[in-house]
């Protein structure tokens, strides 16, 4: 590494100048932080500023920059300096604009200035600006898991762009579902008829496509490696097996219905004349839109469709949720009727008919072709002979016994349910509702372990953390996120269609192509050794000193994103192309032996030794703050710009995520004279909000065992508290930041201080 | 500026002599007034109204209306027909869009009338007096020859049923029709808000379900009274009806006092004119609108 | 029962919504209702339905037959257009009201003595005489609808009003002797029984 | 003058609200260069305005600080604001773009000290809270505003509160000269995201949104629970500023209506059963919703959050599309009437403050799009051929919700790249 040349930089503007002194900061730069050029400028982001910074590195051999201006979220354009490690201090948001303009406050307005000035310089002195993984590769191919509508359109969508791909389909064809029905719901105004499903296209297109390579009647075997660097074994039922190189992958595995065979009181089993939407399909399909009666193959003249049979089930025996499509898919196979003989009287029994978007043309359509809708819900389907009596409460004319006595068919519109592969969280969710009290989980998973069967993996990853996507609720994968759909845990993987959410054919390959999208620039980030989201374009990664470590394995346990696998020695092995930068290793490791070029134990560490701790009798004690850098700083940047004052005593450090805070930082802090702690970070549970999935999660647990320390320590548990901190508390966290300060003055200074 | 010329079509209520003769009387002064010449349909047969469908059912009805069409077209071609009445107008309109909608409809029809010796073509236009006094003519227009501002007199403006819905006044709402009250303010009145404006009034109803339809004849009242009202005028002359003669009714009814007139827009038009109580047919009012009256016979 | 009714049961058997689709006025717009019910909130006479439309709505779809044609909560309706005006599906329910009274009139289901259905046929009659309507014989004949002496309570119960019309020159006793009329009655009379012949033709309706 | 540098390999995108922004990134994080057009002073566009997301209850400037993060970081982006589309000429792959720049009246100098603020006494309407409340004529658009950069109303220029403002400036960015441009420049492929707008509420007469003070719609209900909104996030009723306890939600306001919107607008359902939670979460057990509605649209996981709003005891669910609202003078209390046609309920109930879910209109619609572009009855993008190198995106392309918005704007990113990369191959 060449040898360090710092320079610092004080701005006067926007009121700094006036508030602060901006000579006394200059010092403190060049004496405690041994910066070797100082400058102040009245007006650093201009013009001239900028030029007087870039002269710096280019003529003077600047390497480290550390700029005291405005918050690190201001003027990033401006302050654009790729080629040299900068640290920034935030005298404006995080000192004026949160002070009071008072005589009174000046002194300690000023310190708070001085104490960032020299965190800045500390912090900036410890970085290194990352250069990219050397080790980056490039493969220009996707892996498509399963060849129904989402894989089909994944793999066309990806090609039509210039990249490769494999395609993966367990069945001896593609097409999946949509390759099972006879027509699809309408994708294109006037939403009016059903129409084809565009399958047979879609097939012939894959076949004559060179950069498309199609397995049928396969699965895949294995997957290692990580983004722009997967081995792939793919195993097929004739035994032959292929290895593939990829640099993404899409899982579109798709949906099965649920068994109607748990709907006996609909009648599913008990008469051939009872069948569920797979069914009708069928029957449509081979009938080429003629469809007769199966018991007896005798004319149709009444359809009852049955919605939600076995969805939005409250009693916990079915499924839970809404399938999205059902409603559409019922009205599309009315119309197979009433399209073929206007006079078959078809009913459509819903509880809230679900037709979104333009659906709703499809529902008048539907109406208008003389489908009859009645709102009710159905409690009873009797077969008598070769007609079934539904029985149903009519909540319009409210008639808890109305009934359809003769009708010909009955079509039980099931759900998807998701083919995520093995829930890789399984046991543990058992475990916790075992200590809960419900033991059924745990019980089943262990029959099925006796058994010696084994749940079906789709993808088999021989990641540390198991072979599948993990899956949120109902088995549906990740993710989430609402802003970011795609955000998965397992970088370079992302799922599509149905696996993902239940969803109808128009979302699924709409959804594909997002996917595939994602893929190749998964695919285009590993070339170049670029963090995905959230810290896109990120070019540090994770190191380890390995003759720290202790084989702990919580790297490897904890990483959110699977991204950290053990060597045959049992060393932690960082697959940095799975990972997203969050630092969480950073903040799991006991030894602190791992961290990033540009942000590590160092890099926190340094500052919160950097700041001036007044001694006991000062009255002023120190609370040192680390925010999530994703919402509870920018929330007390945007308090600040309300001008919302807070302590004075307060230093603020944003990191990345909680997680990535390492219990050394709070010691270290406690040991070197602060008076207490504060930690801000999203909130976490079923519904995080953490942009790491499990940071905040994570740093909680390990403060919960940060009292014991506190006590060995002989100091009051007060002295440390995390807080969840959403980005819109810019009330709440000044408040917080006061009380606790009140706090810390009610329990009096700390006596660890000039030690 | 250039004489109007329409095809007049005053209905069964307005004619002379019937319940609303005075809306009859106060049109023709108003459009005296207004150089609009109006010539009557000769032979014109009633609209059917809406009550018709119980007996007439559907047919019949757009035979009825078209007839008046057919005579219209061929005695006065080219001009628009008018109609004074609300229902007359409805029920002309939606005949009119009908037959225009329905190849069907408009055979039947015509082999309808061939037993009458006519035939329909659709060219006519049917129109509200409303609609030519806004549309033709203008607020500013019906202005000009306002002589005697009806100053002070705070009247309610009830637009009704049939001339706002279903297909009203262009460029109105349904639920806040604003015609009315320019046309109140045009002769220097004062409009009152008030939130019947748009309530039924029970119309045909009035005489098969008198309880019902007076319960709504006194809400509309009523409000028009709170919110300051001295009189309420109309378009309609079944509103008109309804809501001025049933008065006594409702007071014995629901033990109200009500006594406020009811009057049309005509009325008040031929007034600001300078027209007399006799030309505004004032002295057709069951409920006498003494202040329009006393604004009537100052000089 | 009349005949007709009769023939109409035999015609469409258990199918009361093509009945209606092929017989009432406006029919074929009842399938398309989606039961929001803006119709049944937006009636000035809602509360005195029985059965409000959207609810008539259903129950034609549900093939309630006798209980829709035998009610008499079409008519309740006021031709107030409201719920023609604000119906998300613009379905002319006020005409689609019209034309079942109308239909359970022609059946003979419609409820005996129903006062409106009553005044409705009195009011056509009236009309189809002169081609005009005459008031004042429509309005005695509404008071003696239920006999003579019953006729002269009513009559006197409104006498106000007529007083007050009469006062007003808006009631001419000379209408009893001399009525207003069309010249062409004979043409009328023809035109609108030609008008029936070919409803009910179009209907299949014969009575 | 504004310099856009850009070639047939320049992807078009126009909007950034989340989806232009998420299409710019995806495209411009694959490496691709990206012009981002919006007609804002700032990026953000309609999601920045709501307080939280359904289902998560998550606030929707936590993604916004994300992706202008991103923006921040990626220099492959050129971002235009106050910027409007007017004309897109030649086919896929070689398309030029005029862009007309209103002007800001402020520079690049701008540090977003907020001087001028302080200077000028002159207040305006503020577009970022639906216009319920003022803000001063030199303002920043909003906490989260990107670029971070003041605005100076038109109404300034030329006047001395103008000169007020330009002399508090010592950074000289205040630029009162600035005029009106048009840029033109080369895009290979356009991605149209130009989103939605509220359907005008005053159109649903019986509403009587123009009349009555305590009618409101969903869009401002936001802005109301929001803590940077008009009333620092206390829910209070337009006609007095008293506590809005009573809440009524109707939905389907103009959606699904012959009359208004024709199609469903997806989002509402969900928006309103959010909203109860706004006033559960400001009154507790004092605060009590009313959900009108036709059919709750809570598809597929988001049932879970209708059955737990479901649960709560403080609301109420009433099938039944109001038919008409009306104001009781003295208390201004809204009363709804209407009919419950689950078993046939007639109702009229008084509530406090009514919230009009109203329907998604595509901000396409009526809008020249200034290219040949096929849309379906509603004013929607539709994919297809005849669009060629023009992509729908996001609201501008369906109702969507956000989830799916971002779902769409990814894919149309992909769409572009393979327009793009056609003409790379080509040009070699």
């Amino acid at each position: 590494m060449a040898d360090q040349k710092i320079a610092a930089y004080i701005c006067q503007g926007c009121g700094l100048g006036e508030r602060l002194d901006t000579v006394d900061l200059a010092k403190v730069a060049q004496k405690e932080g041994k910066a070797h050029v100082v400058r102040e400028h009245e007006f650093l982001c201009n013009v001239d500023g900028v030029k007087t910074i870039q002269n710096d590195i280019d003529s003077e051999g600047v390497t480290h920059i550390m700029i005291a201006a405005c918050s690190r979220r201001a003027k990033a354009e401006a302050f654009y300096f790729p080629a040299v490690a900068m640290s920034r201090a935030n005298l404006r948001e995080g000192v004026i604009w949160c002070q009071p303009d008072t005589d009174e406050a000046r002194e300690t307005t000023q310190e708070m200035a001085a104490d960032y000035v020299r965190m800045g310089c500390a912090e900036v002195k410890k970085m290194i600006q990352p250069q990219g993984n050397p080790g980056a590769v490039r493969n220009n191919r996707i892996l498509v898991v399963g060849g129904g509508m989402s894989g089909m359109t994944a793999a066309l969508q990806a090609a039509k762009a210039g990249y490769g791909v494999v395609l993966v389909e367990k069945a001896g064809q593609l097409g999946g579902w949509a390759g099972k029905i006879y027509k699809r719901i309408p994708s294109r105004s006037p939403y009016q008829d059903p129409q084809d499903t565009g399958v047979e296209e879609m097939v012939k297109a894959i076949e004559t496509d060179s950069r498309i390579k199609v397995y049928l009647n396969a699965v895949v075997a294995k997957t290692g490696g990580a983004p722009g660097r997967f081995q792939v074994e793919v195993g097929q039922e004739s035994g032959a097996a292929g290895t593939e190189e990829v640099g993404a992958i899409v899982q579109a595995t798709g949906f099965s219905l649920y068994d109607a065979n748990n709907l006996p009181e609909l009648g599913y089993g008990k008469s051939a004349n009872v069948v569920d939407q797979a069914g009708l399909e069928k029957l449509a399909k081979e009938g080429n839109g003629a469809i007769r009666r199966p018991s007896d193959g005798g004319e149709v003249k009444t359809v009852v469709f049955v919605q939600c049979a076995g969805q939005r089930d409250a009693s916990g025996k079915h499924l839970a949720y809404c399938s999205g499509s059902c409603c559409n898919t019922s009205i599309k196979q009315a119309m197979y009727f009433k399209d073929a003989n206007p006079d078959v009287n078809t009913v459509v029994i819903f509880d809230d008919l679900r037709t979104p978007g333009n659906g709703e043309d499809f529902y008048r359509s539907a109406q208008n072709k003389g489908v009859t809708f009645t709102k009710g819900k159905v409690s009873a389907v009797e077969a008598t002979g070769n007609t079934c009596k539904v029985t149903f409460h009519d909540l319009i004319l409210n008639d808890q016994n109305a009934t359809i006595v003769d009708a010909d068919l009955v079509v039980l519109a099931t759900g998807q349910v998701p083919n995520s592969g093995v829930d890789i969280d399984a046991k543990l969710k058992a475990e916790v509702a075992a200590a809960n009290g419900d033991t059924s989980l745990l019980e089943a998973i262990e029959a099925q372990e006796a058994s010696g069967q084994k749940p079906i993996s789709v993808l088999n990853l021989d990641y540390r953390q198991g072979p599948d996507m993990p899956q949120l609720k109902y088995g549906f994968n990740d993710s989430h996120f609402i802003c970011f759909p795609y955000e998965t845990r397992r970088t370079g993987i992302y799922a599509a269609g149905p696996v993902r959410r239940p969803m109808d054919m128009v979302q699924a390959a709409e959804d594909a192509t997002g996917a595939a999208m994602k893929a190749i620039q998964a695919l285009e980030n590993a070339a170049v050794g670029r963090a995905a989201h959230p810290r896109s374009g990120d070019l540090s990664y994770p190191s380890f000193r390995i003759e720290g470590c202790t084989q702990c394995k919580r790297c490897t346990v904890e990483c959110p994103f699977g991204a950290i696998d053990e060597d045959e020695k049992r060393y932690p092995q960082f697959n940095e192309p799975r990972c997203r930068r969050c630092g969480t290793c950073m903040g799991a490791c006991p030894v602190r032996v791992i961290s990033f070029e540009n942000y590590s134990v160092d890099t926190v560490g340094s500052q919160i030794k950097a700041v001036d701790v007044p001694d006991e009798f000062s009255e002023k004690p120190r609370i040192l703050l680390l925010a999530c850098e994703n919402d509870a700083y920018p929330a007390l940047d945007m308090a600040a710009m309300n001008r919302e004052i807070y302590s004075a005593f307060v230093r603020i450090i944003p990191v990345r995520c909680l997680g990535s805070v390492n219990t050394i930082w709070i010691t270290d802090a406690l040991n070197s004279g602060y008076d207490g702690v504060m930690m801000m970070g999203c909130k976490h549970g079923d519904d995080y909000q953490c942009h790491f999935v499990k940071g905040s999660e994570l740093a909680s647990y390990r403060m919960s065992k940060v009292d014991d320390t506190l006590k060995g320590m002989g100091l009051e548990v007060e002295r440390v508290r995390t807080f969840e901190a959403a980005i819109t508390d810019i009330e709440r966290l000044p408040k917080l930041i006061n009380e606790y300060a009140a706090v810390i003055r009610e329990i009096g200074m700390s006596p660890f201080k000039g030690f | 500026m250039a004489k109007k010329e329409y095809a007049f079509y005053p209905g069964c209520s307005s004619q002379t002599k019937a319940s609303s003769s005075n809306y009859l009387v106060s049109v023709n002064s108003m459009c005296k007034t207004l150089d609009i010449k109006l010539t009557q349909i000769p032979d014109w047969n009633c609209c059917g109204a809406s009550i018709g469908y119980a007996e007439g059912g559907e047919l019949p009805r757009h035979v009825l209306n078209a007839r008046n069409f057919a005579l219209a077209e061929q005695h006065l071609s080219g001009q628009d027909v008018v109609a004074t009445c609300a229902a007359c107008w409805l029920g002309a309109r939606e005949t009119k869009e009908r037959l225009g909608a329905s190849a069907q409809l408009l055979a039947d029809t015509n082999e309808a009338l061939k037993e009458a010796g006519l035939s329909y073509k659709g060219e006519a236009e049917i129109r509200h007096m409303v609609e030519v006094l806004i549309e033709d003519l203008g607020y500013e227009e019906l202005a000009k020859p306002v002589v005697k501002p009806l100053a002070g007199l705070k009247i309610a403006g009830y637009v009704g049923c049939q001339t706002n819905r279903p297909f009203g006044i262009a460029g109105e709402s349904f639920e806040n029709p604003k015609y009315l009250d320019k046309l109140i303010e045009t002769v220097g009145a004062e409009a009152v808000p008030y939130d019947q404006k748009v309530t039924c009034c029970g119309g045909a109803l009035a005489f098969s379900e008198p309880e019902k339809s007076q319960k709504q004849i006194r809400d509309i009242v009523e409000s028009a009274y709170d919110h300051g009202a001295d009189m309420i005028v109309t378009p309609c002359p079944l509103c008109q009806a309804n809501v001025e003669i049933y008065q006594g009714e409702v007071n014995k009814r629901f033990g109200t006092k009500f006594n406020i007139p009811v009057a049309y827009y005509s009325q008040l038009l031929t007034v600001a004119y300078g027209g007399s109580a006799k030309d505004a047919a004032l002295d057709g009012q069951v409920i006498r609108p003494t202040k329009l009256e006393e604004l009537a016979s100052k000089k | 029962m009349s005949e007709a009714n009769t023939q109409a049961v035999e015609k469409y058997r258990n199918n009361f919504l093509k009945e209606v689709e092929e017989r009432v006025e406006e029919g074929e717009w009842v399938k398309m209702c989606m039961q929001c019910g803006v119709c049944s909130g937006s009636c000035p006479f809602g509360p005195h339905w029985a059965h409000p439309p959207q609810e008539i709505f259903m129950m034609i779809r549900a093939g309630k037959r006798d209980e829709v044609l035998t009610s008499d909560s079409m008519w309740m309706c006021t031709s107030c257009y409201n719920c023609i005006v604000r119906c998300p599906r613009k379905l002319p329910i006020t005409h689609i009201m019209h034309g079942l009274a109308n239909y359970a009139h022609r059946l003979g289901l419609a409820p005996k003595g129903q006062p409106t259905r009553e005044f409705g046929k009195m009011f056509w009659n009236n009309l189809v005489a002169t081609g005009r309507v005459n008031e004042l014989k429509l309005s005695l004949s509404l008071y003696f609808k239920d006999g003579f002496s019953q006729g002269i309570k009513n009559a006197m119960a409104m006498k106000d009003v007529g007083l007050g019309m009469l006062k007003a020159k808006r009631l001419n006793p000379f209408e009893l002797f001399s009525p207003h009329g069309c010249k062409d009655r004979k043409g009328i009379h023809a035109m609108l029984k030609k008008a029936r012949e070919i409803e009910d033709r179009r209907k299949h309706l014969t009575s | 003058m504004t310099e856009v540098v850009a070639t047939n390999e320049t992807i078009l995108v126009v909007g950034g609200g989340i989806s232009g922004m998420t299409a710019a990134l995806e495209a411009a994080e694959c490496g691709k260069d990206v012009v981002l057009v919006e007609k804002n002073s700032h990026l953000g566009g309609r999601v920045s305005m709501l307080y939280r997301y359904f289902p998560k209850m998550c606030h929707p400037s936590c993604g916004l600080e994300i992706n202008l993060r991103r923006i921040k970081g990626n220099r492959r982006i050129r971002v235009l604001t106050m910027a409007e589309v007017t004309g897109i000429s030649g086919s896929a792959g070689d398309y030029t773009a005029s862009v007309k720049i209103s002007p800001r009246f402020v520079n690049e100098k701008c540090t977003a000290c907020g001087a001028c603020t302080d200077a000028v006494e002159t207040e305006v309407p503020n577009p970022f809270n639906y216009n319920l409340n003022k803000v001063k004529a030199a303002y920043l658009p909003s906490a989260m505003a990107y670029p971070q950069r003041y605005v100076l109303d038109p109404s300034l220029v030329g006047t001395a509160e103008g000169e007020k403002a330009k002399a508090a400036c010592k950074y000289d960015a205040i630029d009162l000269g600035m005029q009106e441009e048009t840029v033109q420049f080369k895009a290979g492929a356009v991605v149209w995201a130009t989103g939605w707008q509220p359907y005008d509420a005053a159109k649903i007469q019986p509403y009587g949104y123009d009349r009555f003070d305590n009618v409101i719609t969903s869009v401002e209900f936001e802005r109301l629970a929001d803590p940077h909104g008009p009333t620092g996030g206390k829910i209070q009723r337009p006609s007095d500023g008293r506590e809005a306890k009573n809440v009524a939600f109707i939905q389907c306001a103009g959606s699904r209506d012959e009359n208004h919107l024709r199609h469903c607008s997806r989002i509402c359902c969900m928006a309103s059963l959010k909203q109860t939670n706004y006033v559960r979460e400001a009154y507790g057990d004092e605060g009590n919703s009313t959900v009108y509605y036709i059919d709750i649209r809570a598809i597929d996981r988001f049932e879970d959050f209708y059955q737990k709003v479901k649960a709560d005891p403080n609301v109420a669910f009433v099938k039944s599309k109001v038919a008409k609202i009306v104001e009781d003078e003295k208390t201004k209390d809204v009363i709804l009437h209407g009919v419950d046609t689950e078993g046939y309920h007639r109702y009229a109930n008084q509530h406090d403050l009514v919230v009009l879910a109203v329907g998604m209109e595509p901000s396409v619609k009526g809008a020249n799009i200034p290219a040949e572009i096929v849309a379906d009855s509603s004013g929607f993008i539709e994919a297809d051929p005849a669009n060629g190198g023009l992509f729908g995106a996001g609201c501008a392309s369906n109702p969507l919700d956000v989830n799916r918005a971002v779902q769409s704007a990814t894919a149309s990113a992909l769409r572009a790249i393979q327009v793009i990369n056609r003409v790379a191959r080509v040009e070699g």
